[in-house]
């Protein structure tokens, strides 16, 4: 246990000086504020923190939480957040992003990461659009939603179901929150944290700006109550029926957690000797 | 027979025939037999049961590049043949080596003036159980070179030991048929070759590079296959997982430069290795690591370009994108090696230079140097200032940016109590907050470029080979992979009574402009040498103004390496035009 | 009808004279073969198809057949294929390529290209191994096959499921082939071209070069019976259930086609009317 | 005020103080008046409800960059404005206007020399219903540059026309408030300024690049957002579809290049635009392109690097990428616009270059063009070669990559009977069929590398003003959306009895290096001026040796727009030294 954790911390402890870009009203403060809280409840210490992100309003994060933290390129947490786990297991770490970030540009690594399994956090701020660029339509933005310039028609492309695509790709943790509930969202971090292996929570985090629409969310999400799963095949069956606004913990099933293998012992003079004649 | 004791041997042959397995045992045995020895694999596209070549050359020292024209050509059949004819050049005193049952040699060979040495390798082979014409193939070589048949029965066991006790005997077996064809009162070629005593090394380019990585203290390497890389991320997979590090395959190169910008934010030196077109990936996480100043290193093994291009031949093409490629004023730093042997040296440096100045390498080696294989003396350790500095024991506000009088500011490493920051690839201020003032984009930007460019990078930045004149007659400049190859030809030229410099750059970005000045200083006449077409070294010496605007280009494309001769004719074909 | 449509055209008459670059007993072989029984059985105007791939062995494919042909790049042969489609609703665009290609650097496309449902053919060759590169392991490899020197343990990451994925993503003709029954294959192409929308027909087969032990495969793929399905939960149990071995046309359901949207009439002067003071 | 009859005025204000609002009003007014102008923005890193700044300029003849000072600032409050502060330059006639009521200015603007002048915004907007500051402030600016209420009521109108009537209204009451704020007598600042008679075009530089696509024959766009490129896509989306074309939304800009490659395959000229993060990606693509000779066009509106950078600050940072980002040798086109006008007109010209050559062209454009808003002169159509040769009536064996003297291979468009071949990224023989024969690999390079070298580019390659001088002193040489500054500044320099050449590079790669000579020669002292760290351009144009070894650079990065006194006082103040 290291030396700045000998107080204890409170959730605004784990908050930096650096005031966020965010528009009144962003869903992305309570996002912020359930990770502080659920670091302080778990009492770790902020220096064996890391929080990993891409580009987007949401992807800003890590620079308003006193831990580590790396604001990378877009579409790229994951990769990120893999190469930081494997060579520093003891690291908490945590990856988060938008749903253009981890859906779009960053889909490939999304699937990998699931099947991959190295033992991390996902934190996808979904709001259905892409903010940072001022409203575009995104992977999960409904097929005729037409207030985007780019796709003045809407997309005409069914949305993108994040939770049912990581549940295909093996994920073993997959949850939903909502930037309405923050405590419930502080509880599925403490979760996602402390799960063996890749942990998604897919958090519904309104973008007011682009999005006024979605300050009915808090009307529409509600915490579903026959969760978690633990059968893929139920788990799809669960979430093909859902209509996307069941909050809580809806998947989970322990999976290998991705490993490095070291046979030690050898040195790089060891190594050498191969190539002597 | 080419002066300075060395003799180039070719071996072809179409799929299944064995030319590549013939190759290795050749050179291990001429190895063991105590000489130096270079090999160089040409491969067709089919993956396998495709035609292949093995191009040798064997000297009583060390070699860096191909000969001019090959002495020895062994045919193991005609099949495709015509696809390597152009690699393989011939003298007046070449002679082929084959078996006249194999058919007729198409004309592009018997077009050319080399005798024929025709001997029955099918039917010697048809004696032996189990014995394979490549096998009688190489004992009739060895039988010329003047290798014995013990050293012939250790090299099998070593390149063969894998392959069970049958296979061996059956391939000594008829190596030792092979060598009974040759009259046995013949002088061998090697008869007047010095042999050496110390300690030697087989490596190939790839594992070289690979060591040196390893050398310079990479412990995470994340890896996406490709030719001509996949080998070195191949010896490195093991061999990381021995010393405590590990090899992570990604699903793409996206996901393997940001794996080592991440790892390398937890403070473990990481590297990845690709060629072109994956470099071409990797750009934006190159800038990526630049702007957050997170040391990683990528070899780029290059091939033929542009797009996928040539994969399986060498070209020196992708200087202007390892220079140029990321977006934004990214400053980085660009090393290539000047031969199998200089790849642990060089890969190592790169590594240290990363680690020490916070920021992304390239080191381009090339197909020539990789997928090629050479017996050389070992390579020793080279001590290095390989240190990245880290914030220990902070205390007050930690800026991980903080401006200092060399650009390099400690870095805090994930889990360095209070060292808590966030590094970014946004224009930051000191503490690392985005910032897009003017006056923090100017002192990150200056700061990061100035960090390069005052560091003093010694005497290695190049391999300069001076005569001892004053004034150079004539003054050759090149890099990578190619140098080799242009000490022969000044050595030619030398021969001829020129005084001959040689300027051999490793670390070509940033150049140290000065030592450059005063390398070239009084030459006559300046020959800038590289294997591509559009003459990319050239022209970036130019942007430096850091050669004469009279100084000539030598560019040439792959596939077909540069010769030597090529040197000698271009430099005094010119002087008498 | 084109001018060279005029004659009946057999498959052999859809080959060019390119040599194939792949290895004795390469299961790509079948696949060209099924392709041009397809194209003959459906009497398609060499002219009227297009070939696109991407980078591996199996990418090679398309100088192989007698219709226009685009080799790409590595992963991105759905993209390539999509822009061709677009623009010319009218040709036959029948995109193809290996495992690797697909499903690691290219998975992002294949999921958005699933959802988008661009009117095409997208045919897998999957062997479980990067071929071109002498070998090592795919997305699709076994978790424990430790033959590749990359990943001397094995890649230690289970398998993706690539007919799972394709249908969380949303397509809507999902098929397996083998290279061991072409007439099959011919049959599911045929299909798989007149579906409207984004056809996917993973095909089975054998790399006998790195995975010399997939001849075995003709002992284990078998016809399934109880197919084609038309409700996603329901494949998604079956698929769940399948060995991988089962081979036929598996989930058939029909989904709106991407479309693009024109109102005509206007010309390039009435556009520049809007800059007017 | 400085000479010829132009104006600089500044409006910053915070969150949802409606400055933009405030600036794109003021500049419909002024061209409804008769005037010119250009309108460029500032925004801090917030998405909504943070400060932002609009940076005005107007005049009798059109602009095409920022003055060095600015007259006017109306602050519509203080909050935040040390974000602006250095983007706008006072001088000692500035005035800043501003109410009393918003609090104190900081120390960095009351350290100026500017005058204040007070005025009660604040209370006059509560008089109107619905009244807000920002329309009393333009209230106050329109009637110190003497436009009528008529004139505000049509500015209103189309400005405001989707906001509904009560907002119109609203707006224009308070503006009349806001122009009773001024003196009745005050002589209008536009007193002596013509007033232009022909049709003018009000138009963004990310639309003039829009239409000069459209223009080209662009028909299919794939697209990925990114600033400050998207709203050129977002302009080409609607228009796009009421001429027959598409835009695709692509999952990403591997996707989006890898799109417009296989659109161009069919038959369709087809474009992608980003910024540098998204060029990096579109590497690879862009050297499919070049290597499958598939015409495609690209537009990068740069923004600040490297890496994340700045993404909403404009910089010339990008050349090198765009010049030499693909790996292998893979030549291809680079132009830039001079400015938001030439936007259509050389975008117009890089499609039909790239359709024309067969090859990938890309469109150096910025955040200063693309983003800025102009009053301008409309740009007329020009006739150009645009067409792309294709094979019809195809008789005999069909050589898609097939040497001609021009080396361009008529292209066959899938659909075409006897056509069918297999375009390819791998190195290829005519036929395309993969080769990688030495002979196949020389004659495609040189085929894909002379067809751009050998082609007659014309006049258009650069814009070139030059005094009657035989020889001027001074040369100007600059590319890019710079040039309207450097312009200007050369105009300065006349005023100070030197003559001036001004060469603004329009064409970038390849160079037209003979007619380059032509325009420098005899020029007594040059300077290269670009808006990056590097010094790209000046490198770029010092590797080809297209200019001579004393030739100065004046380069330097964003965020802060190079200025037209910065021109004069490098080119007189080192003179001087
Ligand atoms: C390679 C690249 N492409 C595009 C962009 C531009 N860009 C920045 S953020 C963003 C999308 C953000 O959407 P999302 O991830 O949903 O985050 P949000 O802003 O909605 O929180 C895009 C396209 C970029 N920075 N880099
Ligand atoms: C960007 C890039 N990365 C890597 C490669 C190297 N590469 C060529 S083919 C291939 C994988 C081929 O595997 P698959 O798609 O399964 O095809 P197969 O050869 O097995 O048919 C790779 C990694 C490349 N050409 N380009
Ligand atoms: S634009 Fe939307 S997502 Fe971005 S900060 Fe504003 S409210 Fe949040
Ligand atoms: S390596 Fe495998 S996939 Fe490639 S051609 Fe050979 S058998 Fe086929
Ligand atoms: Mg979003
Ligand atoms: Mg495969």
């Amino acid at each position: 246990m290291s030396e700045s954790d000998a107080v204890l911390i409170k959730p605004k402890d784990y908050k930096t000086s650096v005031k966020p870009i965010w528009c009144p009203g962003c869903g992305d403060f309570a996002v912020l504020s359930a990770i502080t809280k659920a670091l302080a409840w778990m009492k770790l210490a902020k220096e064996e923190v890391a929080l990993i992100s891409g580009i987007g309003c949401s992807s800003r994060l890590p620079a308003y939480v006193d831990s580590y933290g790396f604001h990378g390129i877009h579409g790229r947490v994951l990769p990120l957040a893999a190469g930081l786990k494997v060579v520093r297991p003891e690291l908490t770490v945590i990856a988060a992003g938008g749903d253009g970030d981890g859906y779009s540009i960053g889909g490939n690594h999304f699937m990998h990461a699931c099947r991959r399994n190295i033992d991390m956090t996902y934190i996808v701020m979904d709001n259905r659009v892409y903010g940072m660029t001022k409203g575009q339509a995104s992977p999960t933005t409904a097929a005729d939603w037409d207030k985007s310039k780019l796709t003045p028609h809407g997309t005409g492309v069914p949305p993108f179901q994040p939770l049912s695509i990581a549940l295909a790709a093996g994920a073993g943790f997959i949850a939903r929150g909502f930037s309405g509930d923050p405590n419930q969202m502080s509880k599925l971090i403490v979760e996602a944290i402390e799960y063996p292996g890749f942990a998604l929570i897919e958090v519904l985090s309104p973008c007011p700006t682009f999005r006024p629409e979605q300050k009915e969310w808090k009307h529409q999400v509600r915490q579903a109550e026959d969760i978690p799963l633990h059968d893929p095949v139920q788990a799809a069956e669960w979430l093909a029926a859902d209509d996307g606004m069941s909050s809580g913990l809806i998947y989970h099933r322990a999976h290998p957690v991705w490993q490095a293998l070291h046979e030690v012992g050898s040195t790089l003079a060891d190594i050498e000797q191969e190539f002597r004649i | 027979m080419t002066q300075h004791n060395n003799i180039s041997i070719a071996i072809t042959g179409s799929g299944g025939s064995g030319a590549v397995t013939a190759g290795l045992i050749l050179l291990e045995a001429m190895a063991q037999a105590g000489f130096y020895g270079l090999m160089q694999r040409s491969a067709g596209p089919q993956i396998r049961g495709g035609e292949s070549a093995v191009m040798l050359r064997f000297a009583d020292h060390e070699l860096c590049g191909p000969a001019d024209v090959f002495d020895l050509w062994l045919a193991l059949d005609w099949l495709k043949v015509r696809r390597f004819v152009d690699e393989i050049p011939l003298h007046g005193g070449s002679q082929i080596i084959s078996d006249p049952m194999i058919g007729e040699p198409p004309a592009e060979v018997t077009g050319q003036q080399a005798a024929f040495i025709d001997l029955s390798l099918k039917q010697t082979a048809a004696t032996v159980e189990g014995g394979r014409v490549n096998m009688v193939g190489i004992g009739v070589l060895a039988a010329m070179l003047g290798l014995s048949v013990a050293t012939m029965h250790k090299a099998i066991q070593k390149t063969l030991s894998d392959k069970g006790k049958a296979v061996i005997s059956a391939s000594l077996a008829a190596i030792e048929a092979g060598m009974r064809l040759v009259p046995s009162g013949s002088v061998p070629l090697t008869a007047n070759w010095q042999v050496a005593t110390g300690e030697r090394w087989n490596i190939s380019g790839n594992e070289a590079c690979g060591l040196g990585a390893l050398r310079g203290g990479v412990r995470f390497v994340a890896a996406y296959p490709i030719t001509p890389a996949s080998d070195m991320l191949e010896w490195l997979a093991p061999n990381l997982e021995k010393i405590g590090g590990t090899l992570l395959q990604a699903e793409d190169e996206l996901a393997s430069i940001n794996m080592i910008v991440g790892a390398s934010f937890g403070g473990v030196a990481s590297l990845t290795a690709t060629s072109g077109p994956g470099l071409s990936l990797m750009l934006e996480g190159i800038g990526l690591a630049v702007a957050s100043e997170t040391p990683i290193t990528v070899v780029n093994v290059m091939r033929g370009g542009p797009s996928t291009g040539i994969p399986t031949k060498s070209e020196q093409a992708d200087l202007n994108q390892a220079l140029y490629g990321p977006h934004g004023d990214a400053p980085h730093l660009v090393l290539a090696p000047l031969g199998i042997s200089d790849a642990v040296f060089t890969t190592q440096w790169a590594v240290c230079l990363a680690e020490r100045l916070q920021t992304a390498t390239i080191v381009l080696s090339d197909q020539s140097i990789g997928q090629a294989r050479a017996i050389v003396s070992p390579v020793p350790e080279t001590d290095m200032l390989c240190t990245r500095q880290t914030a220990q024991d902070i205390d007050g506000e930690y800026r991980r940016y903080t401006l200092t009088p060399d650009g390099i500011s400690p870095m805090a490493i994930p889990g360095t109590p209070y060292g808590m920051y966030t590094a970014d690839g946004l224009e930051h201020n000191e503490k690392g907050t985005p910032s897009s003032m003017a006056a923090d984009h100017n002192v990150q930007l200056t700061k990061r470029s100035d960090k390069l460019l005052q560091t003093d990078y010694g005497e290695h930045w190049a391999e300069i080979a001076a005569d001892d004149e004053a004034v150079a007659d004539y003054l050759l400049l090149t890099w990578g992979s190619v140098s080799g190859v242009v000490s022969e030809g000044a050595g030619r030229l030398r021969d001829q009574g020129y005084s001959v410099t040689v300027v051999a750059v490793r670390l070509l970005m940033p150049l140290p402009l000065q030592q450059m000045k005063n390398a070239l200083s009084g030459a006559k006449k300046i020959l800038v040498v590289e294997h591509n077409y559009s003459a990319q070294f050239y022209h970036y010496l130019m942007s430096l103004g850091a050669i004469p605007q009279d100084a000539s280009s030598l560019a040439r494309p792959g596939p077909l390496p540069l010769r030597p001769g090529e040197i000698v004719t271009t430099m005094t074909g010119e002087q008498h035009e």
